[in-house]
């Protein structure tokens, strides 16, 4: 029976987390508008992106190739999974045990392959320049992101989210290494979202942007799921930050229907501060030229490292 | 055998390392090839001395040999070659004339350093012969190695052999001395040297063997 | 002395020396070539019946373990290489580089050199044994001078030099041996027999022993082409004709190699005696890593593999000084086979230099394309040479180093690295010589290929699998040496 | 009896091999050559998989009256064995199927049919060997073999001068394998494996057998800095044997470490489980570095041979660590990580390089800034070449990912380990070990792309025609196989369970009874994976996103030009090259680590000369280790060459020198 009511809460997660994912792009967007003090378009005009995008037609380079139409599918799927598998509003349900936090980061750098491959495909110079910036990009993303999941697991004895969240919950106390680990996670998930200083995802300006120019091919319902899948990536950076950082309030299995009910209210307000963070982050800096991007995650896997290794001095004292 | 019979012998070998340190002494071919002479003819008289104090009769063979041979007719064809040929250059030492005694002392001193340990009942004759042949060995090597033309060096080659048949024919009773000797002596001395000359000289209008290495193989 | 067993001995001295005087004596080449196949067959013949009688030791002449392999062995590479000869010197003669005087005078000598050698290897008499080297070494000296240009004479002039001055030294350390046997077999023929020697050696003076082990060491050494004491020994290879290149390398450094292992039995018959080990290590290891250096700027085809060779003398020298069953073992197999390997590689080049000809290296190119029978047997006598499986020097090279590195770590370091730059360097070379575009004439090679393939292919079978007799054999040997 | 059928599978090899030097030029040899193998492959295929599934702790011997006389040849099949034996004629299968089709193309077929079989009767026997001479025998004729076919096409540029540093490394290795079993053996030659394995090693010995193994085996598998004749030798060989090379031969390379360090040389010591990783860690990154750095496909494909020869020392590294510290299931989990890594990267890689192989012979071309647009001319080479880069690149649902996650896992156990450097260390190699993941991504993005995604940039790529169909039925296998292990991992553990077992005393928890085909390596609450639920996840999200979007979405399609800032008919190009692709990542990383510079020349405005941006990179490990020695040598060869060229007079003075001084010696020692 419980097995049932897991069954039906991931489910929910998986949809939930489909839902929610416009929404949070939507909402961050609104915050920047108004800290700039602009109207912005309304919370759900993401929704309406991806409703009109899915009606039209959509327009091929001659030279794309079956790959090129496949990718999208691929990559919102990938996408899509690895959101549903970050405990949102609930830990351990049946599926989470599926996949640890180094197979999420795994699962997004699959969803990052194809759509790399994707801006190869058609052989235009703008798709190039994506990939390439995008694949540098990742490959100190990731490193600098499975540091961190090392120091999380270092200290909670696992590499699972669900697990994790629930051993932070407990009498953790502050320590140095977790505050290092949060901020080398925020810069790994700024750059992973193609956000400001990284990228810029309002930007159409060529030179600079790198998630855009690999999309640039991309209209129709193709863009719509890409444009779907980066929604759920965002949401799922976000998601994981609350569920290691704020993990207060996730309902764990068999807790009851009231305690997945307070789960999520209260994943919505971490949500909300996130997004609102974010945006205010984002108001407040500048974007930063491609080749300082090194350093910036530089830092960040350098963070990851020395997380690790005061770990182990500060388990000493 | 009776003390005075090894006297001599020790004399005769004590003697031609004498002989062995004038030939490095010499700086003229024409002297050379007499001190060459003198040398064999010390080596002939001390073999004759053992055969007789061996009562060993086939020792006068060897005797004759060096005697007819090396004393007589190689030191006059040499000297016709070298008439022949126009050799009338100085001998060509490789460092000065001092030094190369020099050595020569040290080598001698080697010598005696490497028979010391030989154990007496050996006989003593032994190993004081033996140092002294392993001193005109070691003598004509210095020689050969010392000198730039092909004559001091067969002379330096013959001399070492003299030496050798200093050492044969003091090792009492050895077998073959004869035939080794004789082996030594005709074959090596005599016909090889002599049809190597011979072509070298109708190759390379010389028998200064630093000519024949500007021919050398093996160069890029 | 049984009958039929000295009369086999016998025949292995008689039927060279007589064949060497008819040679001498006949005129026609074809005839001749054909004769001097014959009579290698039939010595070889004469020394396989000697597993059959074997007689016993007499004053001058003895057959024992020691020397039966190799008087086979001898006779096997003697003759393959005789009838490897038929062929080249048909061509020499056909390009007018030998006239019908001197192939008279080749053949002549060739089986006074075996005589030489067969004599060598079964004189019981240390002197008879020294006579016989000499021999050898004078005959070479006349076959390396034959072709008369400037550079065979200058080698072959090299060559008699070194060697005459070798052989004297040889003759010295003989004569110090015979003085201490003196005083305790006593006068005469016993004190100069080998298996006296080796019988009574314990009870020699140990210092007149050292001292002329050091003699022999150097002056057999020279024969064998250990450095220092190597410099006749490329060019002597180069210069002369490639068949006496083959017997030079396949047999005659042997030869004298067995001559030092004659002594060095003795020595290590007698406890008191400095070991022979350290001296034969020293100069071996020297020979080695000489030896695999000067490989590299080699550029005529014959002086390298002459190079490759004091480089083997050096490992078996070096073998046989580290002692110990499993390296005496190791050496004993390894002068074998690389005598057969170093005669088959020297028939393979004869031809080369023959097709191609010349010996610069630069000038020979794409062998496997061009002559892929020839060029395939040439890489497989290097790969044989360099010690790859499957031929068999890789067995006795894994026995010697692994045996050496658990006693004496340093010398296996220093003797492996420098087989891996000779390695290095015939590689090197063989890249160039059989692979790449093909150089030079594209003419077949119209050769006999049979001793190049009977050779390898006693290599091969030989990594694979050695007959239990050989092995027996050459166990009871390897632990008479030490 | 798994030793009897596997001997006479070798037997039948090589007797194949003999047979093929008269007949290669026939024209049936081709086909019969690669025929036999595959048949004779699978039968030892099967024949290992059966005693690798019946996991028992019995090792079956025997002994053959051949090698070294007193010794005969050793054989013996035990699960370590079995498992190798698995990897190397999985390849052999494969390959020649791939052969099958592939050899109808080859130009100089007497020169690779006689040491094809050769080479794959080799790789068995060095697994199956149980002495040191055997062992060494067969392992130096699997370099000899495998050396003649890098030479089958000694007529390319570059391929002879391959061949050459190839078998020169491949002989410096075996010395240093050769000096490993001198010491084992010691003094006396035991040889044998049981002889070797009942003696008890002091800690220096151990220490020097350790460096030599690393440096014998490791110069095979292609370890940093040993790795210079790898990416050389493997690209110049036929693809399939480049295959077999660099996903069979390195794995027996990896055979040969684990067999003297795990099984031979007894207990290890700490500090061998820093300096292992250590070496797999730079090996990892170094390796991809220098392909991405690379523009030649197969060359590419070698150097991330090398990567992943450090990815799998990484594992082995750990395994000793755990196991210097009685830490038997840790170490357990290490090593099968290890070992699951080799299996893998020897199927992905065979794939590969087939793919490149395909791509080779449709065009002639191995350079892929002269390639692209292959997509759309061989889909379905293609499409198995994209499995095998996410394969490579270990992304899930993959195997690649798989063995990774586990090496993770191994990694994650670190702080118990009592010695502070290595919990110090191994965090380290663990960044390490992601760097070179995430490298990996890109590089294959690069390498698929640019080869097959794109337009054409040359009229051969143009022109390409898709492969036979016995090379696409070698490479679809592969990938299946690829999917399978990567979402039934379990079963792959569960059979590597006896390996670990017998080689650490402890071995992974069985995966088999766990429901939903997960792998849990230590426990749930730790980590757990599931590939299958994962796949299924994926395909289902993918398929009703499909169907969501065939139902309500609009289908309209049209074709266009691609948009290029309003330039008409771009050419192809002014496409990204893959040198243009890894230009950022050189710059960050190839400043320092190959001294990248980029030398750009713009001539002014006005001027109507081409502009230029010239790269130059150094290879440090050539410049700071090989070039000198090979200096080195060349300088004592002149310097002793001057012997040579000596007066008679000074040789003589020689001879006089050597006696003077034995004399001495003589006279000193007395």
């Amino acid at each position: 029976m419980a097995i049932v009511l897991d069954a039906v809460v991931q489910l929910g997660q998986l949809l939930v987390v489909l839902l929610l994912a416009p929404l949070l792009t939507g909402y961050v967007r609104m915050v920047k508008a108004r800290l700039l003090r602009r109207q912005g378009p309304p919370l759900v005009q993401p929704y309406r992106d991806l409703l009109r995008l899915l009606r039209k037609e959509v327009v091929l380079a001659h030279s794309a190739s079956w790959l090129f139409r496949v990718a999208p599918y691929l990559i919102f799927a990938t996408t899509w999974v690895a959101a549903a598998l970050v405990p949102t509003f609930a830990a351990g349900l049946v599926f989470s045990y599926a996949a640890d936090m180094i197979a999420i980061v795994a699962l997004l750098g699959s969803a990052r392959f194809m759509l790399a491959l994707a801006g190869l495909d058609v052989g235009t110079s703008f798709g190039g320049i994506g990939s390439s910036r995008e694949m540098m990009i990742a490959s100190l993303a990731e490193p600098a992101m499975l540091m961190v999941v090392f120091t999380l697991s270092l200290l909670a004895g696992s590499t699972q989210l669900s697990s994790i969240a629930v051993f932070m919950q407990g009498p953790v106390g502050l320590r140095v290494s977790l505050a290092l680990a949060l901020v080398g996670l925020v810069m790994v998930a700024i750059a992973e979202n193609a956000r400001i200083p990284i990228d810029n995802p309002a930007t159409h300006l060529e030179l600079t942007m790198v998630h855009e120019a690999m999309i640039l091919e991309y209209s129709g319902r193709h863009l719509a799921l890409i444009e779907a899948a980066s929604y759920l990536k965002l949401l799922l950076y976000l998601s994981v930050i609350a569920c290691v950082f704020v993990p207060w309030g996730i309902a764990v299995s068999g807790q009851g229907f009231a305690a997945y009910l307070i789960g999520l209210t209260l994943y919505l307000v971490k949500l909300s501060g996130g997004g609102l963070l974010l945006a205010v982050f984002e108001t407040a800096i500048a974007k930063m030229r491609v080749f300082r991007v090194p350093d910036f995650l530089g830092a960040a896997l350098m963070l990851g490292l020395l997380a690790t290794l005061l770990l182990f001095v500060s388990r000493v004292a | 055998m009776d003390r005075l019979a090894l006297d001599v012998a020790h004399l005769f070998a004590g003697g031609l390392v004498l002989v062995s340190f004038m030939l490095l002494y010499q700086d003229r071919i024409f002297g050379l090839l007499n001190i060459f002479a003198l040398h064999a003819l010390v080596v002939s008289v001390s073999v004759a001395w053992q055969a007789y104090i061996q009562q060993a009769p086939h020792l006068y063979i060897t005797a004759t040999i060096a005697l007819v041979v090396k004393a007589f007719v190689i030191p006059v064809a040499l000297h016709r070659i070298i008439v022949r040929l126009g050799i009338h250059r100085e001998i060509d030492p490789v460092v000065g004339i001092g030094q190369t005694m020099l050595a020569g002392i040290g080598l001698v001193a080697l010598s005696i350093m490497v028979m010391l340990p030989i154990a007496a009942e050996a006989g003593t004759l032994v190993r004081e012969d033996l140092a002294f042949a392993l001193s005109v060995v070691l003598l004509g090597l210095l020689m050969m190695i010392s000198r730039h033309n092909a004559v001091s060096q067969v002379i330096g080659f013959m001399s070492i052999e003299n030496g050798l048949i200093l050492a044969a024919t003091g090792a009492k009773g050895m077998p073959l001395v004869v035939e080794i000797s004789v082996a030594f002596s005709i074959l090596v001395a005599l016909i090889v040297i002599g049809v190597f000359l011979f072509r070298i000289r109708e190759r390379f209008d010389t028998v200064d063997v630093s000519t024949l290495d500007q021919y050398r193989g093996g160069r890029p | 002395m049984s009958e039929p067993g000295s009369l086999v001995v016998g025949a292995i001295l008689a039927v060279p020396a007589a064949s060497a005087a008819l040679l001498a004596l006949l005129p026609d080449d074809r005839t001749s070539a054909r004769l001097n196949i014959s009579a290698t067959f039939l010595t070889l013949v004469a020394a396989l019946a000697l597993f059959v009688e074997r007689p016993s030791p007499g004053p001058y002449l003895i057959v024992d373990d020691l020397n039966i392999a190799f008087v086979v062995l001898n006779t096997f590479v003697g003759f393959t290489t005789s009838v490897f000869s038929g062929s080249y010197i048909a061509h020499e003669l056909e390009t007018g580089r030998l006239t019908p005087t001197y192939l008279r005078f080749y053949h002549a000598m060739y089986q006074t050199l075996m005589f030489a050698m067969n004599l060598a290897l079964l004189s019981n008499n240390v002197g008879l044994m020294w006579v016989a080297v000499e021999l050898a070494t004078l005959t070479t000296v006349l076959m390396v001078g034959i072709y008369r240009t400037h550079a065979a004479l200058e080698a072959a002039w090299k060559y008699f030099l070194l060697g005459s001055v070798g052989i004297a030294l040889a003759l010295f350390g003989t004569i110090l041996v015979y003085l201490a046997a003196r005083s305790v077999v006593g006068e005469g023929l016993d004190a100069m027999a080998w298996n006296v020697l080796v019988e009574r050696a314990a009870a020699f003076d140990p210092a007149l022993l050292n001292l002329s082990f050091v003699f022999l060491l150097l002056g057999y050494g020279t024969k064998v082409g250990l450095a220092p004491l190597h410099a006749w020994l490329p060019d002597a290879h180069a210069e002369g004709p490639t068949p006496i290149s083959a017997v030079l390398s396949g047999l005659l450094l042997n030869v004298a190699l067995f001559a030092v292992l004659r002594f060095k039995a003795v020595m290590s018959a007698n406890s008191g005696a400095l070991a022979p080990g350290p001296l034969m290590v020293s100069l071996g290891l020297l020979s080695v890593v000489f030896a695999s250096f000067m490989l590299y700027r080699r550029h005529d085809i014959k002086r390298m593999f002459a190079y490759s060779s004091i480089e083997h003398m050096g490992i078996i020298t070096f073998a046989f000084g580290m002692g110990g069953p499993l390296a005496n073992f190791a050496g004993l197999l390894h002068m074998t086979l690389h005598s057969l390997t170093k005669s088959a590689i020297f028939f393979c080049v004869g031809h080369i230099a023959q097709v191609k000809g010349t010996q610069q290296m630069a000038d020979i190119r794409g062998l496997t394309v061009s002559h892929p029978v020839l060029g395939w047997s040439l890489v497989l006598g290097v790969v044989a040479i360099v010690g790859l499986p499957p031929m068999g020097i890789f067995m006795s090279e894994f026995l010697i180093v692994t045996s050496t590195f658990a006693r004496e770590p340093v010398l296996a370091v220093v003797l492996g690295l420098s087989l891996l730059v000779a390695l290095g360097a015939l590689l090197l070379r063989l890249n160039g010589l059989a692979f790449g575009e093909p150089l030079g004439s594209q003419q077949p090679a119209t050769a006999s290929f049979v001793p190049v393939f009977a050779h390898l292919g006693l290599v091969f079978a030989a990594g694979i699998w050695l007959p239990p007799a050989l092995v027996t054999w050459f166990q009871h040997v390897a632990s008479r040496l030490s | 009896m798994a030793l009897e059928v596997l001997l006479w599978c070798v037997a039948v090899l090589l007797g194949t091999g003999v047979a093929a030097v008269p007949a290669a030029t026939h024209r049936l040899a081709t086909s019969l050559v690669y025929g036999l193998a595959i048949g004779v492959s699978a039968i030892a295929l099967a024949t290992a998989g059966v005693v690798l599934l019946a996991g028992g702790p019995v090792a079956s011997t025997l002994k053959l009256p051949i090698g070294l006389p007193w010794l005969g040849a050793h054989f013996r099949i035990d699960t370590l064995a079995a498992f190798f034996l698995v990897v190397v004629n999985l390849g052999s299968v494969t390959a020649s199927l791939f052969g099958l089709g592939y050899g109808r193309h080859e130009e100089t077929p007497a020169r690779v049919l006689p040491f094809y079989p050769a080479f794959l009767a080799a790789m068995n026997l060095v697994v199956l060997a149980d002495d040191a001479f055997t062992f060494l025998f067969t392992w130096e004729l699997m370099s000899l073999s495998s050396w003649a076919l890098v030479m089958a096409q000694h007529r390319r540029p570059g391929n002879a001068e391959a061949g050459y540093i190839y078998l020169l490394m491949a002989s410096l290795g075996t010395l240093a394998l050769l000096f490993a079993f001198g010491l084992l053996a010691g003094a006396s030659g035991g040889y044998a494996f049981d002889a070797i394995r009942a003696t008890a090693f002091s800690g220096h010995v151990s220490a020097i057998v350790l460096a030599l193994a690393l440096i014998g085996a490791g110069s095979k598998a292609g370890l940093v800095p040993l790795h210079v004749w790898l990416p050389l030798a493997h690209p110049a060989a036929p693809s399939h044997v480049s295959a077999l090379m660099s996903g069979v031969m390195t794995k027996v390379a990896v055979y040969g470490f684990v067999r003297i360090v795990f099984d031979l040389l007894g207990p290890p010591s700490w500090w061998w489980g820093a300096l292992v990783p250590l070496l797999g860690g730079v090996t990892a990154v170094m390796g991809v570095l220098y392909a991405l750095m690379q523009h030649d496909l197969k060359r590419l494909l070698a150097y991330h041979t090398v990567e992943n020869i450090g990815i799998i020392f990484i594992g082995l590294g750990l395994a000793l660590a755990f196991e210097a510290n009685q830490m038997p299931a840790a170490a357990a989990l290490a090593l099968t990580a290890a070992l699951f890594h080799v299996f893998n990267h020897s199927v992905f890689k065979s794939l590969l390089f087939f793919g490149a192989g395909a791509v080779l012979t449709a065009t002639g071309e191995r350079d892929m800034e002269r390639l692209g647009g292959l997509i759309h001319r061989m889909p379905l080479t293609a499409f198995v070449f994209l499995v095998g880069s996410a394969a490579i690149s270990a992304l899930p649902p993959f195997n690649g990912f798989v063995s990774e996650w586990l090496t993770f896992q191994a990694i994650l156990l670190s702080p118990a380990l009592p010695q502070w450097s290595l919990k110090f260390l191994v965090p380290a190699i663990g960044a390490l070990l992601a760097l070179s993941a995430a490298l990996a991504a890109a590089c294959f993005v690069k390498a698929f792309g640019v080869t097959f995604l794109g337009r054409p940039r040359t009229p051969a790529a143009q022109e390409a025609k898709e492969t036979d169909r016995w090379s696409l039925a070698a490479m679809f296998v592969l990938a299946a196989l690829c999917l399978l292990a990567g979402i039934l991992p379990g079963h792959f553990i569960d059979a590597l369970a006896p390996v670990a077992q017998a080689l650490t005393g402890e071995n992974v928890p069985r995966q088999e009874q766990l429901s939903w085909l997960m792998i849990v390596p230590i426990a749930e609450s730790r980590s757990s994976y599931n590939g299958l639920l994962l796949f299924a996840f994926i395909a289902l999200a993918a398929w009703s996103a499909t169907g969501v979007i065939h139902r309500w979405a609009s289908a309209a399609t049209r074709r266009s030009p691609p948009w290029d800032c309003g330039y008409p008919d771009a050419s192809p190009l002014t496409q990204y090259t893959a040198g243009s692709f890894t230009q950022p990542i050189r710059r960050v990383f190839g400043s320092v680590v190959f001294r990248a510079r980029e030398e750009l020349r713009m001539p002014p405005p006005g001027d109507t000369q081409a502009a230029t941006l010239r790269v130059r990179m150094r290879d440090l490990p050539w410049d700071v280790l090989y070039a000198p020695i090979a200096g080195l040598v060349g300088f004592a060869a002149d310097q002793l060459n001057k012997v040579q060229s000596l007066t008679v007079r000074a040789y003589l003075t020689l001879v006089f020198g050597a006696l003077v001084i034995l004399l001495m010696v003589l006279g000193i020692w007395q």
